[in-house]
């Protein structure tokens, strides 16, 4: 983002509505800001109309309050539950048709590196696991084989959640979901492995059970996306709605699936990736010390 | 690489003095885009289009374009062709028949989306039967997605409007997409003379923050910007500004008369228009209407020739006027629904005028003696 | 309702050179100022498979194009496109223009039906055969050469266009990397390229072929 | 099958064309063939339109000299090379829309469960490393995903080679081709590892330089498919043409690349693994 | 082609009034602008703008994003000019920020919204709005949207080719045009004062 | 339940027994027709406002009404399947919508092309951009040159009626092409209205394969050497004769099927009141909108007629140009931008001045009665200078 992109006109600054003031003198631009200081500065997602409890709309809150550089970050969407928010969230964000998120993502990147050679812009993806790992499948794993420098995240709510809660590729087996009357015939697609295997030289699980923990990881994923290769980060995210438990119950859900087994926090970092990380972390941590 | 100098657009066009080259439609494609100062390319090989994309491609490995990559499937690269648009760059891309279909979704979403992408149609027939050999049906289907649509005659035609569509889709006022279609063959891959402008020229670069809507490159307002937000919520007024923007498309298409009209000469080419029998057509299927007209004037029938260069906007005032004065009207078309003939039909007033076909289609050569036949029929 | 133009039809097999010779006979008309429009018909096929190509050759201004369908003069490159029917225009002369003239790749007449022999002599054409393939291989030393012997013979038949056009048209053919072919195409390109040491040589064989091959052309006598 | 659909009406039996009459007599319908008894049987692939020394070709007949019953096998196959030879193949064989292949397999097996509960209906699908690796890749991994009880057999050339030779997703790195003008970018997209984790129960990656390995991973995969879900094949089918070198030397080619970056290699389930043994078994003792 | 007899009022037009551009109202040339439709010399359009904006009872601007941050060169001297335009002719500013549809409800009193401009228009009770510094496009899909369902004037000044929509449109509108315009409105009002008062010597 | 069903002629199905009146949204119609049409498999991908739809055709499935029953990964691979099953000799059903159309586009003309007697629902919705999830039929326009049949239902009652007779007219051996049924999305998939409906232990007889124009797909068919869809794409003229001799073949199979869409539904459109000078034409929901408008023009003593297109492809042209013999002024309400219903009107009748084409809504704009009274009175007045073509809205 340019110097000055987000100072008032003088003359007009009385007339600007308060949350853009209060985005202008306590938003995340140009600051270190993580989860951590959640609450001491404006965020970047406005109120938004998903459902109460719904483990995406905190997710969506603590990637975006792990941005390393939202004043340079663009976002890519995808139809479904997640796109919901997005025309509140104050970082430019495209949402296009359901299931290209990636392959939008690979010419605007290409296309703002072209622009901005001496500018590092994150070109971020967050999609559903419809828009993923069905309809998207192909474009999102071709970009991971073209080594695109994209972060993917997943919202992993396992159903179609905005159209009405259909089986989808990352529902469990056996769950009985519309469009899937007799239960899921298969298992959840394991898309961390074909990440691994397609390229990423970054994957994780994770859950907004562990906030600190996951914007470690959006930030990783983001940084290794700078230099070193795509990154793929999935976040499961139970859907009260869809699946019929109550909204308040949603983190208890999520530790009742990582007991089970069915949902574990994982991390995969190639070796070049380790290295890079070590280097900017170390950095960092001496920076600090 | 050449060192290109940039130059007006008016320059390019009209005053810098052309050589006469041989060369196919699809070195015609190339030669073209070697002048328009593309920043990217993305291609899919489908045939007859697969020429065309590897020129573009050599010219990338030369220097001329920033970007260029095979993209997975025609849907992916009309995806990502959208991104890069988005992003505020000047992008090109190729396809045909299925390929047109397969990324169907995509072209009323670069229109909905103002993206000023210029797309070469380099149209063939549709399966089922599968065959790769020209037929314009894929345009029938695209009348209604929003994006302008140029019909080039030939080589010649393929340059000029590849050139032109980018100046005229790049327009504030417009900035819409265009495809600029030819028939697969017929003219990708006949060779024949072009008159191409100095290739050390080259059009002015894009500049993105022209554009009617901002672009998502986090330097420019507002930041807090979807492109393009849910206008769907049940109520009334998200169903009104649905509703207003899409005339809001419409209305780009309005407004690019004036720049084809400045640009391309105008919307159609006429012929002895005066004559009352009229051969209207586009595409190659001008081409072949020239020399029945050509015939049959040698026979001296009284006919002239209509060759319209914009579907989309369509020519429906100038058409129109033709068809006030004309006995009849001859569309001869290479598909077998005549698309043509029923958007001439529902703009003259006398439909009983327009004559339907010839129409040959599957890869047929549609010979100017049945087009020749149709006149002396209106003779006889 | 032709005027002056000359319209070719080339049949041949994939691989036998249909469309470069349509390309360099196109090229040297252009070269002699004359307009003219080349097409290649084109399908999914492969080597030895049936071929066509077509040009159209005139004075004047030429805007139809797709298959040439009433030719005055038609080549055939292969004998087996008239003895096992290996081409798709059938038969062999069908839409020949009054006067036409057919120049066929044979070491001999080959044996024509009588009422093929009738209809030709109804339409008072002129046939002539050529051993183009040897006439390439002894001249030129390939029997990639073959298109460029059917286009010496053409010459001797018919003058289109000067040697030193064709001489130049296949410089440039062969020459550059400005040529646009099908990938099948661009290929046997390159194993041309490859049986000579150098472009001048490539011209110079290509040349002794056109030269034999236009002392090699025999006209058909068929009785009246 | 039934045999009937083969068997001429007498009184139009000598009018039939000879292939048919081969195929009646000679036809791999009623008793089992492999690759082993090439030469000794009617093919089911008549002649075709490849380039001399094609791969492709050549893992056709192959592949359909293999199959563990022809009678009852249909092939879904995608636009590319590999339908030259296929559309001549004495089979039922469709193809489409290109890369549509494994969706188009999947809604055939299961309407083909439905009206045949008692036969094996083996759904094969044979097609390029375009339209199954690029513009596919999402049908094709779905198709695995939902353990559709279809083979799927990649004839891979490493290149579009029907449109003229550009990089496909398939084509190795570095490699100058149409659409990648500096060369290939990435590597070769890991379809078999892909297939491991995607739900195949078999897989094998094999060469046309070993014509008896290929015959037998396209038997097991077929077989394994029928009772336990997706199979995967992928075979070297080096492309003379698009690749440059002469069409002699197509399996010298081939042989190198088994050394080199394409190297045998299986992987089946458990379950899958037991099946074969006892089939083995079972094959022994009528043997014997 | 003959000019088009299609009027661009003030409305409500209807339930879902036709783009102008599709009525055959083509954009002004350079020197131009249009006012209800009518291609006019630009000195004129200006003079219309500043008698409707002094004649209104609640004239507003409605700036958008392109003035409203100070984010590029000139910027902010844009902002600048309106703000002296806005004095000169007594008008308040309600601003566009963004875009986005804001849903259930924007706070009307505070901004306007392009897809749904009405309800701030119908909450202040607006009579003649002025668009500036807002994105070609989504100025052009609200004044379709003013035009249908209130009885708002519409003015658009803008920095690109105009916008058939609005009622008045100027365009290629810069730091000059607005400085001129403001001249021009500043004249009219001391014309108007110097008629009223000479109106109130004489009776 | 599905076991008790048996199989009775189409026309006693669809005329011969009593019929029972139910409360339902146009979903339901949807599985309904499905639970009575005998089809073996459906093949579902949500989409608004689709999926209730496919929903209760998946709850069909686990009842037992249907033999196989799966979501697919995508429209495009939903209808590529659906393909494949037909391929396999089965009758299938499945269902999408604007986006969702769009995204599978190549594969209509190839299920047309090879012969499919698939039905298909398209519950109309906007395309992108920007994207809605609201009616209107601008996907209809693109479709039109596919070489599907294409019926339009006004309501629920006609889904039900028009996907039952869809699968008997698509699979009559001289036709044997896909029918898409389409409606207007919300309008009418989720408006509850009443339908009536014949007792559901009664369905369709299974489709046969055998009587098929083309062979089945199974090995069990000869002959055994046969591709569906074939490459005629030699470069030689044969080939492109026989490539558009199969083209005309399937423009043959549509104008065959005009002959049992007039036995089955009755005929392609149905006119009201034949003798007016004044008309309103429309398909879909803008029929329901133009019956109340008839009302509102009659009691100010306009009198007017109606037209209602129920089959846009094949396309009514001679009876449209029967009917308008007399007509002064025909009005075509449209939900969509382009107007390609008025676009056909006018290409297939002379003198189509006569045609008004409007009014047009769409976003998901509801179209008010006054909106259709206001066309045609407008129109009255007309004095020349405008041009009423150029109108995309009011």
């Amino acid at each position: 983002m340019i110097k000055g992109l987000f100072r008032i006109s003088p003359g007009f600054e009385d007339v600007m509505p308060a949350e853009y003031k209060e985005l202008v003198t306590t938003g995340p631009y140009g600051r270190e800001v993580g989860v951590s200081d959640l609450g001491t500065f404006k965020e970047l997602i406005e109120e938004h109309p998903l459902c109460a409890g719904c483990a995406e709309s905190l997710a969506l809150r603590l990637i975006l309050a792990s941005l390393p550089n939202p004043e340079d970050t663009v976002i890519v969407g995808s139809t479904g539950c997640s796109s919901l928010a997005f025309s509140q969230v104050a970082v430019h964000n495209i949402h296009s048709l359901f299931g290209n998120q990636n392959a939008v993502a690979t010419g605007l990147k290409r296309a703002l590196r072209l622009r901005f050679p001496d500018k590092v812009k994150d070109v971020l993806v967050i999609a559903g696991d419809g828009a993923t790992v069905d309809i998207g499948l192909d474009m999102v794993m071709q970009s991971w084989f073209r080594r695109e420098l994209i972060t993917t995240i997943m919202l992993d709510n396992e159903v179609y959640a905005n159209t009405g809660g259909q089986e989808s590729g990352m529902s469990p087996q056996g769950a009985v979901l519309n469009m899937a009357p007799l239960g899921k015939k298969f298992p959840k697609v394991a898309l961390p492995e074909i990440a691994r295997e397609a390229g990423c030289v970054y994957v994780a699980t994770i859950s907004p059970d562990l906030p600190r923990r996951l914007g470690k990881v959006v930030r990783r994923a983001i940084l290794v996306a700078r230099e070193i290769g795509p990154s793929y980060v999935q976040i499961f995210c139970p859907c009260p709605t869809n699946f019929k438990f109550r909204s308040a119950e949603v983190l208890q859900k999520i530790r009742e699936r990582q007991k089970e087994g069915t949902f574990q926090v994982r991390e995969y970092v190639s070796p070049e990736a380790e290295a890079y990380l070590a280097g900017l972390e170390g950095a960092k941590q001496r920076e600090e010390q | 690489m050449t060192t290109q100098q940039v130059v007006a657009p008016e320059y390019l066009f009209f005053e810098a003095e052309r050589e006469r080259q041989f060369m196919t439609g699809s070195e015609a494609v190339a030669e073209a885009v070697k002048r328009a100062n593309i920043d990217m390319a993305i291609s899919y090989p489908i045939t007859p289009q697969s020429e065309s994309m590897h020129l573009v491609g050599d010219l990338y490995a030369k220097g001329y374009l920033k970007e260029y990559f095979r993209g997975e499937s025609e849907f992916a690269v009309m995806a990502a062709v959208a991104g890069a648009a988005m992003g505020g760059v000047r992008v090109f891309t190729a396809t045909g028949g299925p390929g047109t279909l397969r990324a169907f979704e995509m072209f009323p979403t670069w229109a909905g989306a103002r993206l000023p992408i210029v797309c070469a149609f380099l149209t063939r027939a549709v399966n089922a039967p599968l065959s790769i050999q020209p037929d314009t049906l894929e345009m029938a289907f695209m009348l209604d997605t929003g994006i302008l649509m140029f019909h080039a005659e030939n080589a010649q035609d393929l340059y000029d409007m590849v050139l032109k569509a980018f100046v005229v889709a790049e327009q504030t006022d417009v900035h819409i997409p265009v495809g600029v279609f030819a028939d697969g063959f017929f003219v990708t891959h006949t060779r024949e003379q072009v008159a191409v402008a100095p290739a050390d020229l080259k059009l002015p670069p894009y500049n993105p923050y022209y554009a009617p809507v901002p672009v998502m490159d986090m330097e420019n307002v507002p930041v807090r910007q979807m492109r393009d937000p849910f206008v769907m919520k049940s109520n009334f007024i998200s169903y009104a500004a649905h509703a207003s923007w899409q005339q809001e498309i419409l209305a780009a298409q309005e407004r690019a008369r004036k720049h084809v009209r400045r640009y391309l000469g105008d919307l159609l080419d006429t012929e002895h228009a005066e004559a009352p029998v009229l051969v209207m057509a586009a595409g190659t299927a001008v081409s072949q209407s020239r020399e029945a007209v050509a015939a049959a004037r040698r026979e001296g029938l009284e006919v002239g020739l209509v060759k319209l260069k914009s579907l989309r906007p369509f020519p429906r005032e100038e058409v129109r006027v033709l068809a006030r004065q004309a006995r009849a009207l001859i569309v001869p078309e290479f598909n077998r629904v005549g698309w043509l003939s029923r958007e001439i039909k529902s703009v003259v007033e006398d439909t009983t005028k327009v004559i339907d076909g010839p129409r040959v289609f599957g890869g047929m050569t549609m010979p100017p003696e049945l087009i020749l036949a149709q006149i002396r029929r209106c003779y006889a | 309702m032709r005027n002056s133009k000359t319209f070719i039809r080339m049949s041949g097999l994939g691989g036998q050179g249909v469309v470069t010779a349509a390309h360099i006979l196109g090229v040297a008309a252009v070269k002699s100022g004359l307009k003219c429009t080349v097409n290649p018909f084109f399908g999914a096929e492969k080597r030895l498979a049936p071929t066509e190509s077509y040009v159209r050759i005139a004075a004047e201004d030429i805007w139809e194009r797709g298959e040439v369908l009433f030719p005055n003069i038609i080549l055939i490159f292969h004998p087996h496109v008239i003895t096992l029917g290996k081409c798709y225009t059938m038969p062999f002369f069908a839409g020949l223009q009054q006067g036409g003239k057919i120049i066929i790749n044979a070491d001999r007449p080959l044996d024509l039906r009588e009422e093929e022999l009738a209809r030709l002599r109804g339409l008072d054409a002129e046939v002539y055969y050529v051993p183009a393939t040897q006439v390439a291989v002894e001249a030129g030393g390939t029997a990639l050469s073959t298109n460029i012997a059917i286009l010496g013979a053409l010459l001797a038949v018919e003058e289109l266009v000067s040697q030193e056009a064709i001489r130049d048209a296949i410089a440039e053919r062969f020459g550059g990397g400005k040529f646009v072919a099908s990938g099948t195409t661009a290929v046997l390109d390159d194993v041309l390229k490859s049986k000579f040491d150098r472009l001048a040589q490539l011209i110079e064989k290509n040349m002794a072929v056109v030269a034999a091959a236009g002392g090699s052309v025999s006209q058909y006598h068929f009785g009246v | 099958m039934s045999t009937k659909i083969i068997t001429p009406v007498a009184e139009f039996a000598e009018l039939l064309p000879q292939e048919y009459k081969d195929l009646v007599a000679h036809g791999p319908y009623n008793e089992r063939r492999s690759v082993r008894d090439l030469g000794t049987f009617k093919e089911i692939v008549d002649e075709h339109p490849h380039c001399a020394g094609c791969g492709v070709a050549l893992a056709i007949r192959l592949l359909a000299a293999a199959l563990p019953s022809p009678a009852d096998t249909l092939i879904v196959g995608t636009p590319g090379c590999s339908f030259f030879a296929l559309v001549q193949a004495a089979l039922n064989y469709s193809n489409t829309a290109f890369g549509n292949q494994n969706a188009v397999a999947s809604g055939l097996k299961r309407m083909l469960q439905i009206r045949f509960p008692h036969i094996h209906k083996d759904v094969v699908v044979v097609a390029g490393d375009g339209g199954i690796a690029d513009i596919g890749l999402d049908l094709t991994l779905h198709s695995w995903f939902r353990r559709e009880k279809i083979t799927t057999i990649m004839l891979d050339n490493e290149v579009y080679a029907n449109t003229g030779g550009q990089e496909s997703g398939m084509s190795r790195q570095g490699k100058v081709l149409n659409m990648a003008p500096q060369g290939k970018r990435f590597p070769k997209i890991p379809v078999f590892e892909l297939a491991k984790v995607s739900g195949c129960v078999y897989g094998a990656r094999v060469t046309v330089a070993s014509p008896h390995r290929v015959g037998r991973a396209v038997r097991n995969a077929i077989l394994l498919a029928r009772e336990f879900g997706s199979t995967y094949v992928q075979i070297y089918t080096p492309c003379p043409t698009n690749m440059k070198f002469s069409p002699d030397q197509t399996l010298k080619v081939a042989r190198k690349a088994e050394k080199d970056h394409y190297t045998h290699e299986e992987f089946m389930s458990a379950e899958a693994a037991a099946y074969l043994a006892r089939l083995k078994a079972e094959s022994k003792e009528m043997r014997e | 082609m003959a000019a088009s007899e299609y009027r661009v009022l003030p409305g409500p037009e209807g339930y879902l009034p036709p783009a102008a551009a599709s009525m055959g109202v083509e954009l002004p040339q350079r020197g131009e602008a249009l006012v209800e439709g009518r291609v006019v010399p630009e000195e004129e359009a200006m003079l219309r703008i500043a008698e409707r904006l002094l004649a209104a009872r609640n004239p507003v601007f409605f700036p958008g994003p392109t003035i409203l941050w100070a984010w590029k060169e000139g910027a902010a001297e844009k902002a600048r000019a309106v703000l002296g335009l806005m004095e000169a002719v007594g008008a308040r500013a309600i601003p566009m920020p963004d875009y986005r549809p804001k849903y259930p409800m924007i706070n009307p009193a505070v901004e306007i919204n392009p897809n749904h401009p009405n309800l701030t228009i119908w909450h202040n009770r607006i009579d003649v709005g002025v668009f500036v510094g807002v994105h070609c496009h989504y100025a052009n899909v609200a004044l379709k949207i003013i035009r249908g369902g209130t009885d708002c004037y519409t003015i658009a000044l803008c920095g690109e080719m105009g916008h058939e929509d609005a009622m008045i449109t100027l365009r290629d509108v810069d730091v000059a045009k607005l400085e001129r315009l403001t001249e021009v409105a500043r004249a009219l009002a001391t014309a108007r004062l110097l008629r009223v008062e000479g109106s109130g010597a004489g009776g | 339940m599905a076991g008790l069903q048996r199989e009775v002629d189409p026309e006693y199905l669809f005329s011969g027994v009593p019929r029972r009146q139910v409360f339902i949204t146009g979903s339901e119609a949807v599985a309904e027709a499905v639970k009575r049409a005998n089809a073996d498999m459906a093949i579902a991908y949500p989409i608004t406002p689709q999926s209730e739809s496919m929903h209760l055709v998946g709850d069909l499935f686990a009842q037992g009404y249907l033999k196989d029953y799966y979501r697919g990964e995508n429209e495009f691979a939903v209808m590529a399947a659906v393909h494949g099953a037909s391929l396999g000799g089965g009758r299938v059903f499945t269902a999408t919508s604007g986006p969702g159309t769009l995204r599978a586009m190549e594969m209509f003309p190839v299920w047309a092309g090879s012969r499919q007697p698939i039905v298909c629902a398209f519950m109309c919705r906007g395309v992108s951009l920007p994207p809605s999830i609201q009616p209107e039929n601008i996907e209809m326009a693109m479709l039109l040159d596919t070489g599907m049949l294409m019926f339009h239902a006004e309501d629920a009652q006609d889904l039900y009626d028009l996907i039952l007779r869809a699968f008997v007219i698509a699979e009559q051996p001289d036709v044997h092409l896909p029918a898409g049924v389409f409606v207007d999305g919300f309008f009418v998939t989720h408006t509850r209205s009443a339908v009536a409906l014949p007792p559901d232990d009664l369905k369709l007889p299974a489709y046969d394969p055998r009587r098929a124009p083309v062979p089945t797909f199974d090995m069990e068919t000869p002959p055994i050497r046969i591709v569906r869809d074939p490459l005629l794409n030699k470069s030689n003229f044969i080939s492109y004769s026989a490539n558009a001799s199969w083209h005309q073949e399937i423009v043959a199979a549509a104008e065959r099927a005009r002959k049992h869409i007039r036995r089955y539904m009755g005929g392609l459109l149905e006119v009201e009141d034949p003798y007016a000078k004044i008309f309103l034409a429309a398909s879909g929901t803008a029929v329901s909108q133009s019956r109340e408008a008839l009302k509102v023009l009659r009691s100010e003593g306009i009198r007017a007629g109606l037209i209602k297109i129920k089959s846009v492809r094949p396309f009514p042209t001679e009876e449209i140009v029967a009917a308008t013999a007399h007509a002064e002024l025909i009005v075509v309400p449209e939900f969509n931008i382009g107007g390609w219903l008025a676009r056909e009107i006018k290409a297939a009748i002379d003198n189509n001045r006569r045609v008004v084409g409007g009014p047009r809504l769409f976003g998901g704009m509801t179209m008010p009665t006054e909106l259709i009274v206001n066309e045609v009175r407008n129109a009255l007045d007309w004095s020349g200078a405008k041009r009423p073509d150029l109108r995309a809205g009011i």
